[in-house]
């Protein structure tokens, strides 16, 4: 499994290559790229910058990982995000699931994100006409990532 | 016993410092944020019970009954906005 | 909406750059890549053959990613689907949904795959060291998109 | 009235045709379906009731009351496998 945070840009071509390369028994590869937007809650955003806790961070992104990894059959899996300064339009995350069939490609995709958006120790900032403001947690995520372990089901 | 603490994000903006090393007497993540409280104003503020706010312990999320042991990394930060 | 059957390799930058660009207000975009593999129902597969039937294919390409811009909010969305030989590791089909939040765009991309499964006119015929073979439709595929859809819900 | 007929992928290959314009005096699919199991042989084993098939018409997917005008186009092929 490849875990990176970096303030480079990433290449999603290389990335799906090089989570496949050398396996013909991939036959799904599912991905997700989040961008910065230039609207959030009704605000223009110029740009954001995105704080994280170094040591936590690629901790948690392995963990998340690990658990989609015994969840579901995967071959592999990529997980990249960006820190510091992003402009509207900017790729900030990566997640990339390689496995046989699509069905488990698709599902660990998705829960690897809805639990990165609650669990992993990063924070945006976003520049904005009428001054910085630091991006609320929104509830939505919480319940996302709520869908794939409901209160009371498991230890 | 000295724990480590950070601070991240808003938080660290508003209690003005992103780490401190601090002399601890007691035993749960619970006790250490009672002694924070007791620094009075934005601390009492921020770290006031009901606010929105999480504790990880030697970088693993926490409660409130987390032990503490002595040269543990305490972290508080707001709830996590990437992705 | 990019409806694309085509002989020719495609690249997953390229149509993902397509899809997203000049839209600073996309936020997610869900992608999904099928590949070639080298084993399928238990034997060697050297090679594969897509054969489908010109005309329909579109067509039916067309109305499965209408029916996703439907019943989610999305953005654009892209679907291509090659045709002709392929050997192990080539990739066969890529879908990738554009939107404002991840959750559309994965429901919407997962969906248009389990409905191309068993709505749009492909056939795939194997070469294996005992001779070519048709693949068999799996009943999996149709549990898959009947998922979005229950029998006796809608019209 | 006239039909045009297509068949792809196994049922191509097992009925020896990939299209024909046949001359049709039904109204349906299951009627089309009928005339073509008369011919006996590959014919009504590949299209008997039960067997898995699939009929478009016009480049839609069709069900036996599906009903068919002149110049219709009609493809009979096995459940799709692609992606």
């Amino acid at each position: 499994m490849k875990i990176a945070v970096q303030a480079d840009a990433f290449d999603l071509n290389a990335e799906v290559e090089a989570l496949r390369s050398g396996r013909l028994d991939v036959g799904a590869v599912a991905s997700f790229v989040g961008y910065a937007r230039d609207l959030n809650d009704g605000s223009a955003v110029r740009a954001m910058t995105l704080e994280h806790y170094p040591g936590m961070t690629e901790k948690a992104l392995a963990a998340i990982g690990e658990d989609a990894a015994r969840r579901w059959t995967l071959i592999d899996a990529t997980i990249i995000h960006r820190v510091g300064r992003l402009l509207p339009g900017d790729p900030i995350v990566l997640v990339a699931v390689a496995s046989r069939h699509r069905g488990d490609a698709f599902a660990a995709c998705e829960f690897i994100m809805d639990y990165l958006k609650t669990q992993a120790p990063f924070w945006k900032k976003e520049e904005t006409a009428t001054g910085a403001r630091w991006v609320e947690a929104r509830s939505s995520d919480d319940a996302a990532a709520a869908r794939w372990h409901p209160p009371g089901s498991e230890a | 016993m000295n724990v480590r603490l950070l601070y991240f994000a808003r938080l660290r903006e508003r209690l003005g410092v992103g780490e401190e090393t601090l002399a601890f007497d007691g035993a749960t993540v619970a006790e250490l944020l009672a002694v924070l409280r007791a620094r009075g104003g934005v601390w009492a503020e921020e770290l006031a019970p009901g606010r929105s706010f999480r504790v990880a312990v030697n970088q693993e999320l926490a409660t409130p009954d987390t032990p503490l042991a002595d040269a543990a990394e305490v972290a508080v930060f707001p709830p996590v906005t990437g992705g």
